[in-house]
């Protein structure tokens, strides 16, 4: 596949528009203002990056547990995000969600969930509407290595398959779920062998590389808009932090971390690397897209902090679509 | 007017918003071309709409729930189906952590317009696994509203204002019900929620109950009268929202409460209308509120214990007598 | 393999006898005093009998809702099997349970199960036992080709396959959920195929030729008790009737219903002429083994009919261990 | 006498159990070498007992429970945890259709003895998804024992008969109980389900509740007998069976009863209790019992929100003095 320099110049900017975000989030967690749990895409953003980018605005992407950088990379409002985070009134959900269920809707995230796995069958739902409403939008849904471990994965594949639906399942495969390493709960080598059973097509992509997610992604995308049915795509990826707010990730095997943790694995170099090699941006491009991205995740962060916490009665409001 | 049985009219109501709104569609179990549903609810559907809108599914319930949650946040109207009751436990989290909750944690973001239909009760000798009454579970479920049609004439009305609600909806039926019959009105109507109906006026007594028992109740008043016990039947008809006025008035004229339905007692809703009426009745009750449930056991399949099992009009006229 | 002339004879018998059972049951159906419904097994007795032949009495199984099968093939006490059925006090589960809960716990069967695919999870967590109680008994369990679509499914795979437990999954494929055929809810041409996704080997058997069965048992059960792990086998087989009490299954194309209900393809016959063939019984030997088991069977129905009713405050029995 | 906190109790009660029995094993996600459970409860054990004994598990809730089941089933006593009490949604299946029912539907064939460890509650800005207080769907399944403990005093002696149990129990913990501290018996003591336990004893008024709230209730009770009241605190300790006899001997002395939980109001077991006292105490009540609980909503993440949501002591003593 060649590769526009202008698509090559858009997944740098995402996969590094994510990587500002969350160390952003990982900073205002060290000044002790972000609520609760915490579970940082940090390390992730190639997944992100490459499949958004293959994305048109109308699509849907279904987020997990671990989703602040999906919804930035599929063009979420910043501020909005890190105020949600933050538990603030401006926050995408009113600060009722948190970054477990961090979600804006008017780009195209259905939601993150708290509960592993449970986004499948709502992507099943959404692409199905998509569909039966005769778009031509497609559903990607993102989930971890553990996630399918549970039954809705199979279920929702099964169902995706027998009804060709226009989806594409994005495995993140981090190699844990939490401290528990892929080898103790899962039998084969690749998730990706599981699609088989239900006669899905999938790849096995490496996760830090947001080209290679994005041409797999593409493919898949194609397929779908094509009536061809749901790919599954393994993005092989490790988290640079622990699952979780306080976990060191003391578990991990030291020659593994060094290998993932490298310079070279790095999600945001990998692309510059490919993005400058093949003439997309210059060094300096890199720079100034840095630098003023930056300055958007500190506006944001600044936005965040000043924002006012809601009033203690909004507890009340948004059960249903009016009260009773 | 035409006399019809519970069966056909929900079978009505669900056509005539299949024929108004083409983004309703049904999907479930055994629901179309082949068999029409475990209780022909929808037979005859799938031919006049298609298979693509009355949807047999593979035995996954917890995706057939997140399928309409998905369809229903992103345009679609679906009506789900879980064949038993019974079943809903393997999709309680897309029902009670997805369905309900999605409006609330993501700030009001999206509304979730589905409606999950279902069946409850006993008194087919089907034992434990298929004649449960589950309904509890739903009313304890924020974000749910719970409908409980007894009647044919309620239930055209019902489902069809279930499916106009912007909120998930789960839909309770009840297995000995849809043999029912009575007059429906042959012009569209809708019944809103939040509306107890007084089935039949009285003045010594209030008895307040659901499904088959509300059947009983009115035979038992019947017999009462007799005795010269006027007998004051409520039929909530929805129970969120619980239509407490009505139910509150009537203590009020009678100062006497039965509550009757066929769930296992502890915990039933009957224990939540207890609560309320002596919250906000006290000193109208001239005696205690009785309750009159199953008794605390899974559901027996053998007839003589399944009929020992369910409250019959004996145990409801007891009831009564006990506080007159 | 060769198989010994005793176990041709075994395989004859079981067979036999399971199909007796049910033709007993069909009759008193008939007689309008089996209360509730019913999943016969006719047509399917070739499973039952080819799998419980290559156990041992130690080992256990796992059943359905689909169940009478199973139990009479390990060995259940007909008297009691045929009394739960009539719902009496004689019955193995005191009446309780019926149809599709029949279960004889003393002769190694875990329980039959109303909740499709609900069995597989038990089967694991006997298994395990099995496994760290270092005995060498198996676990098999039994499911249909509907059951593998549910959540259950892939998560017990994988959790018998990365523990490798002693464990033989004999899905009874009958191409037919209800009556929903499985072209429908699987994209595959056979559930074997999904077993691969967790790394488990499997076999295609026909399900009418109880010495196939039989053979592919055996080899998996060795596998499993010298602790090599799990086996997934599809049985092929079909229902000679309708899926429950009143169905009668009129969605089956002719011709699939002709070739599946043909004298050739019938259970009883193939193994009948297999264990002539090969010398294991003679045609007379045949009609004496018939004989006996009818009037094993036929005083079964006797015991049964004559069983009386459990008396209705027997409901409130074995809820707990002890009543409080 | 040792102080310890509650974790560090419960702890000591599992491992003196599995010192003591070696059929008892624990098996849930991230409980064991890496992790320790989410919240510390199990660490160390693993390194104590071995991987076999406490077992990480993968993300498959149903089938954890239902490995449980199957486990206790055949001889042994099986500690399953799920990490969240939100997370039993997927396993509702296993618990109240299978592990509630079993000893029932087979007539007493089978114990079911296992123990389902879970934690409840809100307090850590984790959201929708991670603090729901879920309990009376439990004490509405019969078939379940359902253990409360909210004292580190209780929870070692309440755990050990757990797991001595011949029957299921719920044993549900609570997130902000864990670092509470107390002093434990160093001998070996088992207490008793359905035991009440008077936490304070007081004349005007009695406060029954759970968990967190109980501390909150002793607060209370300390602060308004400055201002001359006098209450009583009742600790049920387990929900089923649940000791009424302690509560309604209370109420008979204050004739003033307020209920203290941290669930979602309607459906609550606070519901079950007022039902069940003003059937049984209703002349000595000298006032409307009092419901002091979270609002009908999910349960929120921004801390002003989550402080609104769950009850304080203002309002506890708001009702109160609403009574008195
Ligand atoms: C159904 C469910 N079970 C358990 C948890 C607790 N939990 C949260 S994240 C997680 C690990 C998920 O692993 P994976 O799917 O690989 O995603 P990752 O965290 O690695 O991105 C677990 C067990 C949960 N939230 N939901
Ligand atoms: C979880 C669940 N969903 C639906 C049902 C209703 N139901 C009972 S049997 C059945 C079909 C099962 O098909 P299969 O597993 O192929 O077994 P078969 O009946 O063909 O033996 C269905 C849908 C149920 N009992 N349990
Ligand atoms: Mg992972
Ligand atoms: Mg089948």
């Amino acid at each position: 596949m060649t590769v526009d320099k202008k698509i090559l110049k858009e997944l740098f900017t995402r996969t590094l528009k994510t990587r500002l975000f969350e160390e952003k989030v990982w900073d205002l967690f060290g000044e002790n203002i972000v609520p609760g749990t915490l579970h940082l895409y940090l390390g992730q953003e190639g997944v992100a990056a490459g499949v958004t980018t293959a994305l048109k605005d109308s699509d849907w992407i279904q987020s997990s547990h671990r989703g602040h950088g999906h919804v930035v990379a599929k063009g979420a409002d910043m501020n909005a995000a890190l105020a949600e985070l933050l538990g603030k009134k401006t926050g995408s959900c009113k600060g009722k969600g948190g970054s477990m269920h961090i979600t804006q809707f008017d780009v195209g995230v259905l939601g993150a969930t708290g509960v592993v796995a449970s986004g499948l069958p709502i992507a099943v739902g959404a692409a199905l509407s998509c569909q039966m409403r005769k778009t031509d939008d497609v559903v990607v849904c993102f989930f971890g290595d553990g996630a399918s471990n549970n039954g809705t994965f199979g279920e929702s594949l099964n169902m995706s398959a027998i009804w060709k639906l226009p989806l594409v399942w994005i495995v993140e495969n981090n190699f844990y779920a939490m401290g528990t390493p892929i080898k103790l709960t899962c039998p084969s080598s690749t998730v990706a062998q599981r699609a088989e059973g239900y006669c899905i097509p999938s790849q096995v992509v490496d996760g830090n590389n947001a080209l290679e997610v994005y041409e797999a992604t593409v493919e898949a995308v194609k397929r779908a808009r094509e009536g061809g049915g749901p790919t599954l795509i393994e993005c092989q990826t490790y988290r640079m932090k622990g699952h979780s707010r306080f976990d060191p990730a003391k578990y991990r095997p030291q020659e593994e971390a060094d290998h993932w943790l490298s310079g070279e694995k790095d999600a945001v170099n990998v692309i510059q690397k490919i993005a400058i090699e093949q003439g997309a941006i210059t060094e300096k491009d890199a720079e100034k897209i840095r630098e003023k991205l930056q300055k958007e995740v500190d506006k944001a962060g600044e936005f965040a902090k000043k924002s006012d916490f809601p009033e203690p009665e909004e507890t009340l409001d948004d059960v249903y679509a009016e009260a009773f | 007017m035409t006399e019809m049985v519970y069966r056909e009219a929900l079978k009505a109501g669900i056509r005539e918003e299949m024929l108004r709104d083409e983004r309703v569609f049904l999907l479930g179990e055994d629901i179309g071309l082949n068999w029409g549903g475990a209780f022909k609810v929808t037979k005859g559907l799938a031919e006049e709409f298609g298979v693509e809108r009355v949807r047999d599914t593979p035995i996954s319930e917890n995706t057939i729930a997140g399928a309409a949650v998905g369809a229903a946040i992103t345009g679609m109207r679906p009506v789900a189906e879980i064949m038993f009751g019974d079943l809903i436990t393997l999709a309680m989290d897309q029902v009670c952590n997805q369905a309900a909750k999605m409006r609330y944690m993501f700030g009001g973001q999206t509304s979730v317009p589905l409606v999950l239909r279902t069946v409850f009760g006993g008194g087919k000798n089907i034992a434990s696994h298929h004649s449960q009454s589950l309904e509890s579970w739903f009313m304890h479920t924020p974000g749910l509203k719970v409908a409980v049609p007894a009647f044919a004439s309620d239930v055209k009305g019902l489902i069809k204002t279930a499916i106009r609600d912007p909120d998930p909806v789960l839909f309770a039926e009840h297995k000995l019900v849809y043999d029912k019959k009575e007059e429906v009105p042959d012009d569209e109507y809708l019944i809103p929620f939040g509306e107890a109906k007084v089935r039949r006026e009285g003045a010594d007594v209030t008895i307040w109950g659901t499904f088959i028992m509300l059947h009983k109740a009115l035979e038992v008043a019947e017999e009462l009268q007799k005795e010269g016990i006027s007998v004051e039947v409520i039929d909530p008809r929805t129970l969120v929202p619980l239509d407490k006025k009505t139910l509150i008035e009537s203590v009020k004229k009678t100062g006497r409460l039965v509550l009757v339905t066929e769930e296992t007692k502890t915990g039933a809703t009957t224990a939540e209308i207890a609560a309320i009426v002596q919250e906000e009745a006290f000193d109208w009750l001239d005696a205690p509120i009785k309750r009159v449930n199953a008794p605390d056991t899974p559901v027996p399949f053998s007839p003589p214990l399944e009929n020992y099992f369910i409250p019959d009009n004996k145990r409801i006229a007891q009831a009564v007598r006990d506080i007159v």
